[in-house]
């Protein structure tokens, strides 16, 4: 009887083992050989990266892995990296900060991958980039901006954009400070969610805000897990604060829209973090409730950056519509390692690279980047965006600007 | 605070409180039903918001019409499962169907997953963001759908229960198996029934959840913790005891989040989970109704 | 005379095999140097731990907890607290944590076991979601979603760094199976396979069975509170959704399962079979939701098929086949005390 | 003083009545019979004395000191034992470990002592000996017959060195001679000192048994006496034949 039992469960143990491996298709070709020493050969250069391609962070996460992708295409075309071509290894993380420990540890020792890029967002770069510090390999990152990024004294790490998370909403706080008495906003309601990130995006606004003279009268942090914003909504329409700060990143983005939108509650400006840079992801969320809503970006198709305009034509080749803010990030992850590579003559060296990395400035889409000691751009913000008749319209700073606000925005 | 806010707080409570009852009444029939504690519940909840998200966006079926194939199905899935799988445990039956009805939940989310990708959904219908509001508090549209829908399904299934043959039978079982199998109730069909009403409530429940809050594959968890709470103040396996639970705490969470914070929002569920334990451990609704409904 | 010296093989093969094991467990690290070999190695003595630890409490009284990640969580979060804001030495604080995890719960065991069964299983999957609002909400405690960062092992080169904590988590294996063996053997332990059996019964027989439930459960806290201890000062990062995750507290219960949770090594045995097949599943498949679904269906086939787990099933096919092949005895032992105790009554 | 009583001790489920201001008093030493009709509140009774469930109202008192209220382990520990109409016991564990769960005292020590290798299973040995049970004590429990699984029972509680011993129907669908095994035993063990109380419907095996008998119905004991008197009163036979 027993016996019998165990063989059926050992049949369907097989059978599942069976099923696994057909319907594993797409098994990241990991070399066995372990010879990537010296010789100049055609054996590609590997690049290893997990990425949030599920859960939480997984819209701005596919982004990013298509900006990888273009930058990929690029390098190869023109002859590949140190003349190798360049190959991907990219690992789906569920936006999971166990997994994308584990997803490092292993494209370091098992994949043994020639070089690193980040994951997307703050929450899985602090975790990772402690993997990559404890292998001594240089972490170039699209998109850990919080300051617990940077203040951890991480050798190995750079942050591959042009402002960290405080000074993102720069350019934007300081125009409407200074809007002429009136016009300017007197409050402001700031609702944040519990993020490394999101939090000090909001703050860094508030305090140029705050020393502008417009008062803080809702500031509120919810739980990452927050589905429930109808209260939320009605504490900040209650609070009548006259613009609305929100440190989000998308889902909650969209749910606070709604609610407010729902609530009937009509502030004169909206900037939300992460989530109006998101394209078509944003729109498609909230349809028309999109107009006027204001976001920061690292970086606008509009920007006459060397190669800016090739990336843009590249990307719309391959995927079929404009790259957003997330791809440019990848893409410009990959500019910032490819030229201390280059500069360096190999990967084997990553001290060196490090070194080359925080000695020097680099010409990217996004503009020309350096780093201070802790991997930190030191750049001043970020470009302002802002929906206009449904599309994205750049508006700060004025080198790139292709409109002029509309304050204050229209009623949703 | 305003009296105003306080007013909207609670009217929003309640609106979600209806919901959380739906939701909730299935859960505590199944355990009422079976003494199962069915960790798929929610499971099967964020399953259906996905059927109806597929069927609207890829199949171009209005949400609401859906139900017609959901609602069935999920009846079916829910006596199968009872038959096929809850009725042959022999030893340890509580706990064994505890381990079952979580390996659900994992292969239900997984297999969502593997399908639809980890990304958020939500069912966007034109309709779910606008409002109207009456005496200055907003009513939003897509939240006193899901009320509606919520109640009318309870209606119904309070009905089944109180004036059908099976519901008679279902609540005898309820209140004492071994009585109702002396009487000559066939306790397994019933309990069968039993699992595929609350399944076919979570078919309903599932849509609603889906119209209102975004979700991916693994949101189950969170609600089932939530729902669970609920029904141990509603006192396991009184449906009216999970109801007034649910629009309790939908008030009690919604008043906390305009009040107090977000977190405490969240933590008042398990506090109250906590607070029942202690001081009423059958559930402050229980006892008595949990006999009668 | 014969059946002695067969007695005193078999004690020889028992022993033989164990020490084996053991030596074997002690040179991993160096047998396999790979470290992302090591890494796998430690993780899976973690869950062994872990296992044997949740079995503990549920293999003996039946009780089954849904949340035990927030046990490891706190155990996680004490250490980590300890080390980044009070600057304490980073094992002592481990071991220390065991302790505080234990007096946490105390707490919640009164709580949970007030009631039985389907209550109790509520209150531990609650357990989790509390202890995750209360770890994003306590900012100044925590960090908040920010998280702690704890300050790396020093002096250890990258090749080794996982060779420490491989060790760490191989003691508190061998800790909690020698806990385990030792209850199972005790008039202790006799009280908790009696309190799975029938509760009212076994308080009838002067069993404390509110105490004992108790006791086993604050044990089995503990132990998984060091396992979290260890895994914060090994990953030196700390977050709530890193610790209070529900997957952690399912894969203790599968593994657990699957080896058998009424024999000493057969939780152990489960993590060794399913951690090694879980990173490779995931490594290989990671980008699907592939290794869910085989976790969901794997638990379920258990349930279901082998409730008993691996070592008790092959334990009991043994059994019959030993029976069938000396089957004229055993039959002979069982006719010859039903006519001792039934007399000429049949 | 009374060795063991019980004063107006009362229980309702749902309205119903089950205990109704039962005052019952037995002699220590003495084997001692709890009667009546199907349904009269005997087990309910025993359930009340031994704490598995709270009385409404009432008094339990063993050997001067009041014990109502007191959890069922508690009972037990001082000195009152019971078994149970259909036989309960841990059916997963062998013989041997059904042997080894009761607890004498309560004690660390006690508690963290080697169980299966131990004193604890001398002493059991010696009892499965006496009982006849010696060649199955590897066995699980499970696989006894029923008058094995009474014999187990029993013995089992003596491990607790009960002073006291409640056996709720140990004749009940048993065979007459293991029948005659199991008053056997109870009359010697009543020889050593223990004294027993014994709800049975076997009238044969309680007159010939039991020194004192109480008679229930509905709840209320409404005679006591010697089997000969209760033999004779027309209130017992009102209430066999009139239920």
């Amino acid at each position: 009887m027993r016996g019998s039992r165990l063989m059926r469960l050992f049949g369907l143990l097989v059978a599942l083992i069976v099923l696994a491996a057909a319907c594993g298709g797409d098994d990241p070709s990991s070399e066995d050989s372990t010879d990537t020493t010296d010789e100049v050969s055609d054996e590609p250069i590997l690049i290893g990266a997990s990425l949030p391609l599920s859960g939480d962070f997984s819209e701005p996460g596919k982004g990013v892995q298509n900006g990888y992708e273009v930058w990929k295409e690029h390098v190869n075309a023109s002859g590949g990296l140190l003349g190798r071509p360049v190959e991907l290894v990219i690992r789906d993380d569920a936006s999971d900060p166990n997994t994308v420990v584990a997803d490092y540890e292993r494209l370091i020792t098992v994949d043994q991958v020639d070089l690193l890029f980040g994951p997307f967002s703050s929450f899985l770069t602090i975790p990772s980039s402690e993997v990559a510090e404890k292998y001594e390999m240089v972490f170039v990152e699209p998109a850990g901006s919080a300051p617990d990024v940077f203040n951890r004294g991480l050798q190995y790490l750079f942050y591959a954009s042009t402002a960290v998370a405080q000074d993102q909403g720069n350019y934007w706080a300081e125009w409407v400070v200074s809007l002429p008495e009136g016009e300017r906003p007197t409050t402001a309601a700031y609702p944040i969610v519990d993020d490394p990130f999101a939090g000090a995006a909001a703050d860094g606004i508030r305090e140029i805000l705050e020393a502008g003279g417009i008062e803080t009268v809702y500031r509120e942090i919810y739980p990452p897990e927050q589905t429930n914003f109808g209260p939320i909504a009605a504490k900040i329409a209650d609070s009548e604060a006259e613009i609305v700060v929100g440190g989000t990143i998308f889902e909650d983005a969209v749910g606070l829209v709604r609610s407010m939108q729902e609530l009937d509650y009509q502030p004169k400006a909206v900037f939300l973090n992460t989530a109006p840079a998101t394209t078509p992801g944003f729109k498609d969320a909230l349809g028309d409730a999109v107009e006027g809503i204001y976001g920061p970006s690292s970086w606008a198709s509009s920007l006459t950056t060397p190669g800016n305009a090739e990336f843009v034509e590249t990307y719309t080749e391959m995927f079929g519509s404009e790259p957003a803010e997330d791809a440019a990030q990848g893409y410009t992850t990959g500019q910032v390692m490819a030229a201390a590579v280059e500069a360096v003559g190999s990967t084997d060296d990553q001290d060196a690279i490090r070194d080359y990395l925080r000695a020097n400035s680099f010409e990217t889409i996004e503009g020309t980047l350096s780093f201070d000691d802790t991997g930190a751009p030191s750049g001043g913000g970020y470009i302002i965006l802002q929906y206009q008749d449904g599309e994205i319209v750049y508006l700060l700073p004025e080198d790139v600007a292709t409109g002029t606000p509309v304050y204050p925005k229209p009623e949703w | 605070m305003s009296s105003h806010l306080l007013l909207q707080a609670v009217v929003l409570g309640v609106l979600t409180g209806g919901v959380y009852s739906l939701w909730s009444a299935g859960l505590t029939l199944i355990f009422g039903v079976m003494r199962v504690v069915n960790i798929a519940h929610a499971a099967f909840l964020v399953l259906s918001a996905y059927l109806s998200w597929f069927a609207y966006t890829e199949l171009g079926i209005d949400p609401l019409l859906s139900l017609f194939a959901t609602v069935p199905a999920f009846f079916v899935v829910g006596v199968l499962i009872q038959r096929l799988l809850l009725a042959r445990l022999r030893d340890h039956v509580t706990m064994m169907s505890v381990l079952l009805t979580t390996a659900l939940a994992i292969t239900i989310e997984g297999s969502l997953g593997m399908l639809w990708t980890g990304s958020h959904r939500g069912i966007e219908i034109s309709y779910s963001t606008s409002s109207f509001s009456l005496a200055g508090i907003s009513f939003p549209s897509d939240q006193v759908i899901g009320f509606v829908l919520a109640a009318l399904t309870f209606f119904a299934l309070f009905m089944l229960l109180r004036h059908s043959r099976y519901g008679k039978a279902l609540r005898a079982t309820i209140q004492n198996p071994d009585a109702a199998s002396l009487l000559g109730i066939k306790t397994t069909t019933i309990q069968g029934i039993g699992f595929g009403l609350g399944l076919a409530t979570a078919a309903v429940g599932g849509l609603i959840l889906g119209l209102i809050h975004p979700f991916f594959p693994a949101t189950h968890w969170a609600w089932i913790a939530r729902i669970m709470a609920i029904i141990v103040l509603g006192g396991l396996g009184s449906v009216t005891g999970a109801a007034l639970a649910a629009l309790l705490m939908g008030v009690i969470e919604s008043v906390v989040l305009v009040t107090l914070s977000p977190v405490w929002a969240g933590m008042i569920f398990y506090l109250v989970l906590a607070g029942t334990l202690v001081f009423r451990p059958h559930g402050f609704f229980g006892g008595r109704l949990a006999e009668r409904f | 005379m014969l059946s002695g010296s067969k007695e005193a093989i078999g004690r020889f093969v028992k022993w033989g095999t164990l020490l084996l094991l053991v030596c074997l467990a002690l040179a991993y690290p160096w047998l396999f140097p790979n470290p992302y070999l090591r890494f796998v190695g430690v993780m899976t003595v973690m869950y062994m731990g872990l296992a044997t630890s949740w079995n503990l409490m549920a293999g003996n009284t039946g009780y089954v907890s849904l949340g035990h990640s927030a046990f490891f969580g706190v155990g996680a979060y004490f250490t980590g607290i300890m080390i980044v804001r009070f600057d304490m030495p980073p094992f002592a604080m481990v071991a220390a944590a065991g302790v505080f995890v234990g007096l946490f719960a105390i707490v919640i065991g009164w709580l949970a076991l007030r009631t039985r069964d389907a209550s109790f299983v509520i209150v531990t999957l609650a357990l989790v979601y509390i202890m995750l609002l209360l770890a994003q909400g306590w900012r100044g405690l925590t960090g908040g979603s920010s998280g702690l960062s704890l300050p790396r092992m020093e002096g250890i080169g990258r090749e080794d760094a996982h060779v420490p904590f491989y060790f760490a988590f191989l003691i508190l294996l061998a800790v909690v199976l020698f806990t385990t063996w030792w209850i199972g053997r005790s008039k202790f332990g006799m009280g908790l396979v009696a309190i799975r059996g029938d509760e009212d019964k076994a308080a009838a027989l002067g069993v404390n069975t509110d105490l004992y439930k108790l006791i086993a459960f604050v044990l089995s806290a503990g132990f998984t509170g060091i396992g979290g201890g260890i895994y914060v000062y090994w990953f030196s990062y700390i977050e709530p959704f890193f610790v209070f995750s529900i997957t952690i507290g399912v894969n203790m219960i599968l593994m657990a399962l699957l080896g058998g949770t009424r024999s000493l090594f057969g939780p152990a045995l489960g993590a060794l079979l399913l951690v090694p097949g879980t990173q490779y599943l995931i490594g290989e498949y990671g980008s699907t939701q592939l290794h869910v679904v085989l976790t969901g269906l794997l638990l379920g086939a258990i349930v279901m098929v082998l409730p008993m787990g691996i070592i008790p099933s092959l334990r009991s096919a043994a059994a019959h086949l030993w029976s069938a092949s000396s089957g004229a005895s055993s039959a002979a032992t069982c006719t010859e005390s039903d006519e001792v105790a039934e007399g000429v009554g049949r | 003083m009374t060795y063991f009583s019980t004063y107006s001790l009362s229980r309702s489920f749902g309205g119903v009545r089950a205990v109704n201001d039962a005052t019952v008093e037995i002699e220590q030493g003495k084997i001692s019979a709890l009667i009546g009709p199907n349904g009269s509140g005997k087990t309910t009774f025993f359930n009340l004395v031994t704490g598995m469930i709270t009385a409404d109202a009432g008094k339990v008192l063993f050997k001067g000191s009041s014990i109502g209220g007191l959890k069922p382990h508690q009972v037990a520990l001082r000195g009152v034992g019971r078994t149970f109409q259909i036989t309960r016991l841990f059916r997963e564990m062998t013989v041997l470990e059904n042997m080894l769960v009761p607890v004498r005292r309560f004690g660390v020590r006690e508690l963290l002592k080697d169980a299966v290798g131990g004193s604890e299973a001398a002493r059991a040995m010696l009892w499965l000996d006496r009982v006849g049970l010696t060649k199955l004590q590897g066995e699980p429990a499970a696989n006894l017959s029923y008058g094995q699984q009474k014999l187990l029972e029993l013995a089992s509680l003596m491990m607790s060195e009960p002073e006291l011993v409640l056996l709720d129907e140990p004749a009940g669908g048993v065979n007459p001679v293991m029948i005659q095994r199991i008053s056997g035993l109870v009359r010697e063990l009543n020889s050593e000192g223990t004294t027993f109380f014994i709800v049975e419907h076997n009238m044969p095996l309680v007159m010939d048994l039991c020194d004192h008998v109480v008679v229930f119905d509905a709840g209320i004991p409404i005679a006591k006496g010697t089997p000969d008197v209760i033999r004779d009163d027309p209130k017992v036979i009102e209430a066999y034949l009139g239920g």
